[in-house]
């Protein structure tokens, strides 16, 4: 406690401010002017001192703050450089060092939302940048000192998904002693990787290095293994999930010995979904020999009995065990878990989208994955390589690449990642069985970067292999024999070319579940553009979700390989385990300041507050907040409307300071944007990063949640000549506080209402829905935006001054 | 054990009760299904005493009904069944005794008789029950009731009671009057070899050519047991010989009912026992049954002391009436004089076959037997008329 | 795992399933319709023709569709249908 | 071919008098389902009937003895289980099972049923509850729900009716289960189990009565009351009997009691044993 007395100490004192201005080597000095930037800092009220410094990220950076502190004794320190996002942690933790608390930091982001945007106009971007260090200084100037509620993390996790990266996940955990619930929504553990012949590059048989890990988890006296399940709601914070597990009935108890003779009399068949529908099975099933766990399961939707009335018996009367129970009842499992591990990977492409490759028409024409089990010794065909229209050995085999990858006709333009190399080991599997088999491979590019794949591919082609750049344009079947003419252009020879072969293997990407949005909701994930979830930050935090406690592994991130998803695995894990080692987390100090006075226990806030941390107190006729419940969005502060409530850190004050310190100079040219941390700013931030370039004239005042923007915030932004007002934030439904966001597209809304009735163009207000991946969407917005702030006439400007003027009173 | 148990011979000084029990159980009862109530309780604890020394099954059902129900389901399996009650039971039998006969199950009634209507005179004894044993329960029907006038006759006549019901497929009864079964005396048991004991008639067709409601000539038919394989229904439904319901058929119904009564009256010269005292000469003849034929006895001695030709006709059947008998009796002589515990019941059937012969009546009740004098005083009144 | 599913599965024919012969007792059939209305497979229908009792007996639809699960069998109040198992010579 | 030459051909013909069928029931009546799932269920279990007896009472039910081939009797009204008590002690080779209605168990012969449950007298009886008396044109019963309509509750039924599980468990059965006329198999299973069980076992058969009770009460056709069934019966194995009233949205089946307990004639048994030792003794 020795800082805090420290602070104390200087409480009274007058408020003394330092600025350091980063060039970031010429990431920022490249089109800002950083000294004059620190000069101009040098003339802001309370600024004692500003410098500029190549690195001030790096130590002698630090080092310097440090002592700065010291010496002149400053007691609020303002960093203006790249986004909080990225190094607001490292200097906080400098200043606390310096015994600082590290609530009387702040920064200003001339990097990603300034230099980066702004690379060809050196002197408007130097302009912004003094805009934006002016804004941070004076909110500085309010800063107030805080402590952070400690809360504890709950020493259990939770893994969503039970293929080979939520298996790596739980095991790990479990090894390391934490009690671990995996949940995995098929009837067996295993995932994709138990369909799988050979895994490249080293060639060994994928179920027998899978199943033991599978057994593995199915005796593991720390994993609590639940199939057939699906999570169904998330609620709480870091360290203290409170989880709903819908457990589906299988219809079979534990006391299944697997012998199978329920199988033999039930007459009911359905085609085998891990065989690709390749082989059948019955309504009473496995789903594969090694499932974990081994326990049969009755396909309901089949059964004849899901009318509730047992109309056959014939397994029941099978069942030696009397292991088959009908009445067997869907159950809810409350879990509370302390970290959540998200595995829950990737679904394969439907080629039956792409006509030119007749899929689903043409019988010879397979997927990859459908090679897998018709190669796989226990697939239906018994590992004989036949294809379907006459159940022959082809002599003659196609592979065709990125389909359903790296193409706009599919919709998608990313790399799968994985095909190249498992068409190549699948090139050799042939060879290895039947060698005199003709196989030509049509690719855009092999790309074999990882260990050992440069070798595999050098053997496929020492094996006579044919590569052949340049896919089919299309295939056309020979309606007698069933062979397969494949037509397109060799691009490297520039020819034609019109091979014919007895049969097709598209070679399928991977794409994000189909189900992904309802993990999104649950957690409150973001995802990228390609609709894979988006980890915390590509570089420094690749395994974390934006949302805390919460970590990925495996293709739910991207398309991985079995390597890689394995090491994510592992890597996510061992982050779960810190956060559980440690046993408890510091809540950030961003909690609701509550005004007794001001309060008419209205209950306005109780309603709005997404996380149920404010509750009315009726004997009292006062509202109470549960600090530990909540996480700081800020909406109670924004919906009360006797300024009762208003956010740490986010104080109406501070914001009031940002706006006034934006407006001070040619307003009527300047769009004020309060953006959300998670996905607008975030946002705002990757246009930087992309080098997306737009009009330089928006100041971005950061909020945790859009839900958080006052109405007395944009009207004190009118009343003080802005041209225009930006809202921006998460897509409904993608907001991180649940819904807090609904609430800001209410009070936008009624803003228009308002600003209708008074005359004003409601354009000048937008709201802008964007996510962190969108960095484009937001530079353009703010290009259009340009193109009104020309249109507003100074009356107009004139007269929001006057309808919004009672705004300006000073909180 | 079991045979050696069965019949306690010797010279024994019992209570007609214990003497019943005794005789049931040398008569080879070995199910008896029973309720409480005096004072025929007795019976049902000597029962639950012996029945188990001979593998026989004693059982305590929850009321009269239960218990009727049970013997008649014991029979069917091929027990040799029976129960015990007094009036107020007696009535509460009627129904399933109206089941027994219809589905002709050989079974034995013990009816302690005691003052009545209702509850009446638990303690006391009577005769007021003759009639419920004739016309008890609805329908037109015979059944055999015997009626016991010593201890002694407690025991053999309970052993006749079984022999008549095995041999007509007939519910029967040992009607006693309370005084008689609480009447300690002499008994003496015969060895068993003397002892004649009657087992129902069984069929000696295979099941497929079976009957089980088709008589022979005698009008009774053969009766196997549940669980022989002859898989028989038996119904309290009108039926056909083969036991199947046919309800609303005049014909089987006037044959069945027909069939019902003919087996009992065609053979009531071999039910039919009677004792005669000093009747060659008569003039007066009484005729009695139960206890008062004891005071009766002595009467009669008094009257020919004093030169009064009287003689006695004791009914030891009761059901069927003695009907021959009486009328043949009543030819002969001048009056006829009916001592009975009750009312006036078996006199209405005296009068019946007496003709015009002069009967007189000497009811008694409250549970007080006559008294020799006063049957001397009407024998005396009717010599003189 | 949503992959599309299209193709005959290869073993198809390897799965030999019971084949059904179906008795109907008409006119000992009351008209319940429990048969029909029950059955799984919806194998059953009623017949146009009416019998002693003045009711449609059930007919038969598509004897290769039932799998024998003989609920018809057991839930006729009249025993008047029964499913046993065809003796197939090399015929099927 | 001949209605009998045919039906010999049931694969269930040799356990009935196929001469007295069709029966007399009507169209749609339950009491036929569970003369069918009986008879399968002494098939399943390869019963000898030859030891098997049925005794049956008064009502549409009480007709079953006559169909079943086996020694059968069909008794007075309400006292089956009394006559079986006899049947079964005086012979405990023979497998005894009562099959009647729920106004002659529980109205009329409700005492001889607690008792028989009371001494666990081994035998296994299933009530066909149709609640009301169908036989003599649908008068109201011990199992009628309230504000029902009958011929004797022509304003409706003010009588709390029984619960039949609820009584048979808290009398001593052994065995409670309860299904409708719908759930044949498991039905037919529940008899298996309990004919193979020793003492008194019960099961209740909630039957459709589509002519009699159905129509007064607007239920519809035999099969819209199955329908009716399948939609509101849920399965509860061992769920607490007191709580499984009937009610319009809700019918509680499963097997409720499954327990053991020396039955009657195995304690006798016991004491015959004990007593002869002392007799032979002396």
């Amino acid at each position: 406690m020795t800082e805090k007395k420290a602070l104390e100490s200087r409480e009274s004192e007058e408020i003394r401010i330092g600025v350091y201005v980063c060039h970031c080597g010429l990431n920022i000095a490249g089109s800002v002017d950083c000294e004059e930037v620190a000069k101009f800092a040098e003339t802001l009220p309370h600024v004692v001192l500003a410098k500029d410094n190549r690195y001030t990220c790096s130590d002698q950076g630090q080092e310097l703050i440090k002592n700065d502190i010291k010496e002149h004794e400053l007691n609020r320190v303002v960093v203006a450089s790249c986004s909080p996002r990225l190094h607001e942690p490292t200097f906080r933790k400098a200043c606390e060092e310096a015994g600082l608390n590290k609530y009387l930091f702040e920064m200003a982001n001339i990097r990603e939302q300034c230099s980066w945007v702004h690379l060809y106009d050196r002197k408007a971007a130097t302009e912004k940048a003094k805009d934006l260090v002016k804004m941070a200084v004076a909110k500085a100037a309010l800063l107030e000192p805080a402590e952070e509620i400690e809360v504890p993390v709950i020493r259990k996790a939770l893994v969503i998904g039970g293929g080979v990266a939520g298996i790596q996940a739980a095991l790990d955990l479990a090894d390391t002693g934490y009690k671990v619930y995996l949940v995995e929504k098929e009837p067996s553990i295993g995932g994709r990787m138990a369909q799988i012949d050979k895994t490249f590059p080293t060639m060994d048989c994928s179920i027998c290095i899978l199943a033991p890990k599978m057994s593995d988890v199915g005796h593991h006296p720390n994993i609590e293994l639940l199939t057939n399940s699906e999570v169904v709601d998330v609620k709480g914070y870091i360290g203290n999930f409170h989880v709903k597990v819908l457990k589906k009935p299988r219809y079979v108890t534990d006391d299944c010995t697997a012998c199978g003779e329920c199988v033999e009399v039930c007459p009911v068949i359905a085609p085998n979904e891990f065989d690709v529908g390749l082989a059948i099975r019955h309504a009473i099933y496995t789903p594969f020999a090694q499932a974990v766990p081994s326990a049969y399961i009755i396909d309901m939707d089949l059964c004849l009995n899901k009318e509730k009335i047992i109309v056959c018996d014939k397994c029941l009367k099978a069942c030696e065990r009397q292991a088959i129970k009908f009445e067997m009842k869907p159950e809810t499992m409350e879990l509370e878990v302390g970290t959540v591990i998200v595995a829950t990977g990737a679904d394969v492409f439907d080629p039956s989208s792409l006509p030119k490759y007749r899929y689903g028409k043409y019988p010879n024409v397979i997927t990859s994955l459908e090679f897998e089990r018709l190669i796989n010794a226990g697939g239906p065909s018994g590992g004989h390589l036949i294809r379907p229209s006459d159940m022959q050995i082809p002599k003659r085999v196609a592979f065709i690449q990125c389909v359903g990858s790296r193409s706009e006709k599919s919709g998608r333009l990313y790399c799968s990642n994985v095909c190249c190399m498992n068409t190549i080991k699948d090139s050799l599997l042939i060879k290895e069985h039947w060698h005199e088999t003709e196989i030509h491979v049509f690719y855009i590019d092999i790309r074999a970067y990882g260990k050992g794949f440069e070798d595999l591919y050098i053997r496929a082609r020492k094996e006579g292999v044919k590569f052949i750049r340049g896919l089919p344009a299309e295939i056309i079947e020979d309606r007698k024999t069933c062979n397969l003419w494949l037509i397109g252009e060799n691009t490297l020879q520039k020819e034609l070319y019109k091979v014919n072969v007895d049969m097709a293997i598209l070679s399928i990407g991977l794409e994000p579940r189909k189900d992904s949005k309802i993990i999104q909701r649950l957690l409150t994930l973001s995802r990228t553009q390609d609709g894979f979830f988006m980890e915390a930050h590509p570089k420094l935090r690749p395994v974390d979700a934006a949302t805390g406690g919460i970590f990925f592994a495996g293709c739910a991130e991207g398309p991985k390989d079995i390597k890689d998803s394995v090491t994510q695995a592992s890597a996510a894990a061992a982050r779960a385990g810190i956060l559980m080692a440690k046993g408890k987390v510091t809540v950030e100090a961003i909690t609701p300041i509550f005004d007794l006075e001001k309060c008419k226990a209205c209950g306005l806030c109780v309603k709005v507050c997404p996380y149920n941390a404010i509750t009315l107190n009726e004997e009292l006729k006062r509202i109470e907040i549960i600090e530990a419940a909540c996480v700081g969005c800020g909406t109670c502060a924004a919906e009360c409307p006797f300024d009762a409530l208003t956010q740490n850190h986010f104080t109406d004050k501070q914001i009031f300071a940002q706006i006034d310190a934006v407006t001070e100079h040619d307003a009527e040219k300047k769009i004020v944007a309060f953006c959300c941390n998670w996905c607008a700013y975030a946002g705002a931030d990757f246009a930087g990063v992309g080098r997306m370039q737009y009009p330089p004239n928006v100041r971005i005042i950061r909020t945790m949640c859009s839900g958080r923007v006052s109405p007395k915030f944009i009207e004190r932004a009118f009343a003080r000549g802005a041209a225009m007002v930006l809202v921006a934030g998460c897509y409904p439904g993608d907001c991180h506080y649940i819904n807090a966001n609904e609430h800001t597209q209410k009070r936008v809304e009624r803003f228009w209402k308002k600003m209708e009735q008074n005359g004003l163009n409601e354009e000048r207000l937008q709201l802008l829905w964007v996510s962190a991946a969108e960095g484009e969407r937001f530079a353009s917005k703010i290009r259009e935006m340009q193109g009104i702030v020309e249109k507003v006439a100074p009356e107009e400007i004139e007269t929001a001054k006057r309808v919004f003027e009672k705004a300006l009173g000073g909180v | 054990m079991g045979e050696e148990k069965r019949v306690l011979t010797g010279t024994h000084f019992m209570n007609g009760d214990v003497a019943c029990a005794e005789g049931a159980i040398a008569a080879g009862c070995k199910f008896f299904a029973g309720y409480p109530i005096t004072p025929a309780t007795e019976i049902a604890e000597r029962m639950a005493r012996r029945l188990v020394e001979v593998d026989g099954i004693y059982v305590q059902m929850e009321d009269e009904l239960a218990s009727m129900a049970a013997i008649i389901g014991a029979s069917w399996a091929g027990a040799k069944s029976m129960t015990a009650t007094s009036g107020p039971g007696f009535s509460l039998m009627q129904e399933n005794i109206g089941l027994a006969v219809m589905t002709e199950t050989p079974c034995v009634v013990v009816d302690i008789m005691r003052g009545a209507p209702s509850t009446g005179q638990p303690t006391e004894g009577a005769q007021q029950d003759v009639m419920q044993s004739k016309w008890g329960s609805h329908g037109d029907y015979e059944t055999i009731a015997l009626a016991p006038a010593s201890v002694q006759e407690m025991f053999d006549l309970t052993i006749e009671c079984f022999n008549m019901s095995e041999t007509y497929r007939v519910p029967t009864f040992l009607l006693a009057d309370g005084f008689t079964a609480h009447l300690w005396e002499r008994v003496i048991i015969p060895p068993p070899e003397e002892i004649k004991t009657v087992e129902r008639k069984k069929p000696t067709v295979p099941p497929d050519e079976y009957m089980p409601f088709k008589p022979d000539d005698d009008l009774v038919p053969p009766m196997a047991s549940f669980g022989e394989g002859y898989h028989m229904h038996v119904t309290g439904l009108t039926h056909d010989e083969r036991g199947y319901p046919k309800t609303v058929d005049p014909k089987t119904q006037h044959e069945l009912v027909q069939r019902l009564c003919e087996k009992i009256r065609k053979n009531a010269g071999k039910i039919i026992r009677t004792h005669e005292f000093v009747l060659e000469d008569a003039e007066v003849a009484v005729i009695a049954y139960g206890i008062p034929s004891r005071a009766s006895l002595s009467a009669v001695k008094g009257a020919r002391e004093s030169g009064i030709k009287a003689g006695l006709l004791r009914l030891v059947t009761v059901w069927p009436f003695p009907e021959k008998q009486v009328e043949e009796l009543a030819n002969r002589v001048k009056a006829i004089v009916v001592p009975e515990m009750n009312y006036g019941q078996i006199v209405r059937e005296v009068e019946r076959a007496a003709k015009e012969t002069p009967v007189h009546f000497l009811a008694k009740l409250g549970g007080e037997p006559h008294k020799p004098s006063e049957i001397f005083e009407v024998i005396r009144r009717a010599a003189e008329a | 795992m949503p992959v599309r599913i299209w193709r005959t599965p290869l073993d198809i024919e390897k799965v030999k399933r019971p084949k059904a012969e179906i008795h109907i007792i008409k006119n000992q059939c009351k008209g319940c319709g429990f048969c029909i209305h029950f059955c799984p497979k919806k194998v059953l229908e009623e017949s146009e023709e009416i019998n002693e009792r003045g009711v449609h007996p059930p007919r038969v639809v598509d004897e290769s569709k039932c799998v024998l699960c003989s609920f018809c069998t057991s839930v006729c109040p009249d025993f008047a249908i029964f499913v046993v198992e065809k003796q197939c010579k090399d015929g099927c | 071919m001949t209605v009998i030459q045919e039906f010999a051909k049931h694969p269930l013909a040799k356990y009935l008098r196929l001469e007295r069928f069709p029966h007399i029931w009507c169209e749609g009546c339950g009491d036929g389902i569970i003369l069918n799932c009986f008879v399968k269920a002494l098939d399943d279990l390869g019963i000898n009937v030859d030891k098997f007896v049925v005794v049956s009472g008064i009502g549409c039910i009480g007709r079953v003895a006559g169909y079943i081939k086996c020694d059968s009797f069909h008794t007075t009204h309400g006292r089956p289980i009394a006559l079986a008590t006899g049947i079964k002690l005086a012979n405990p080779k023979l497998t005894i099972a009562v099959i009647s209605g729920d106004g002659d168990l529980f109205a009329i012969g409700g005492n001889h049923f607690i008792h028989a449950a009371r001494r666990n007298v081994d035998m296994t009886v299933i009530c066909s509850n149709n609640f009301n008396y169908g036989m003599t044109g649908g008068q109201f019963g011990p199992t009628t729900p309230l504000d029902s309509y009958t011929t004797t509750t022509p304003y409706g039924n003010i009588e709390h009716p029984f619960n039949l599980v609820h009584l048979a468990a808290a009398a001593g059965a052994v065995y409670v289960a309860r299904w409708t006329a719908l759930h044949v198999k498991r039905l037919t299973e529940s008899i298996k189990k309990a004919l193979q069980k020793k003492g008194f076992k019960f099961i209740e058969v909630i039957s459709p009565c589509p002519e009699i009770y159905g129509r007064r009460n607007k239920l519809g056709k035999s099969i819209d009351i199955m329908k009716q069934y399948r939609q509101i019966s849920q399965i509860r194995h061992g769920y607490d009997p007191a709580k499984a009233e009937i009610t319009k949205e809700k019918i509680i089946v499963g097997e409720f009691i499954d327990i053991e307990k020396p039955t009657y004639g195995e304690l006798l048994q016991k004491q015959f044993l004990k007593i002869q030792k002392k007799v032979m003794g002396g």
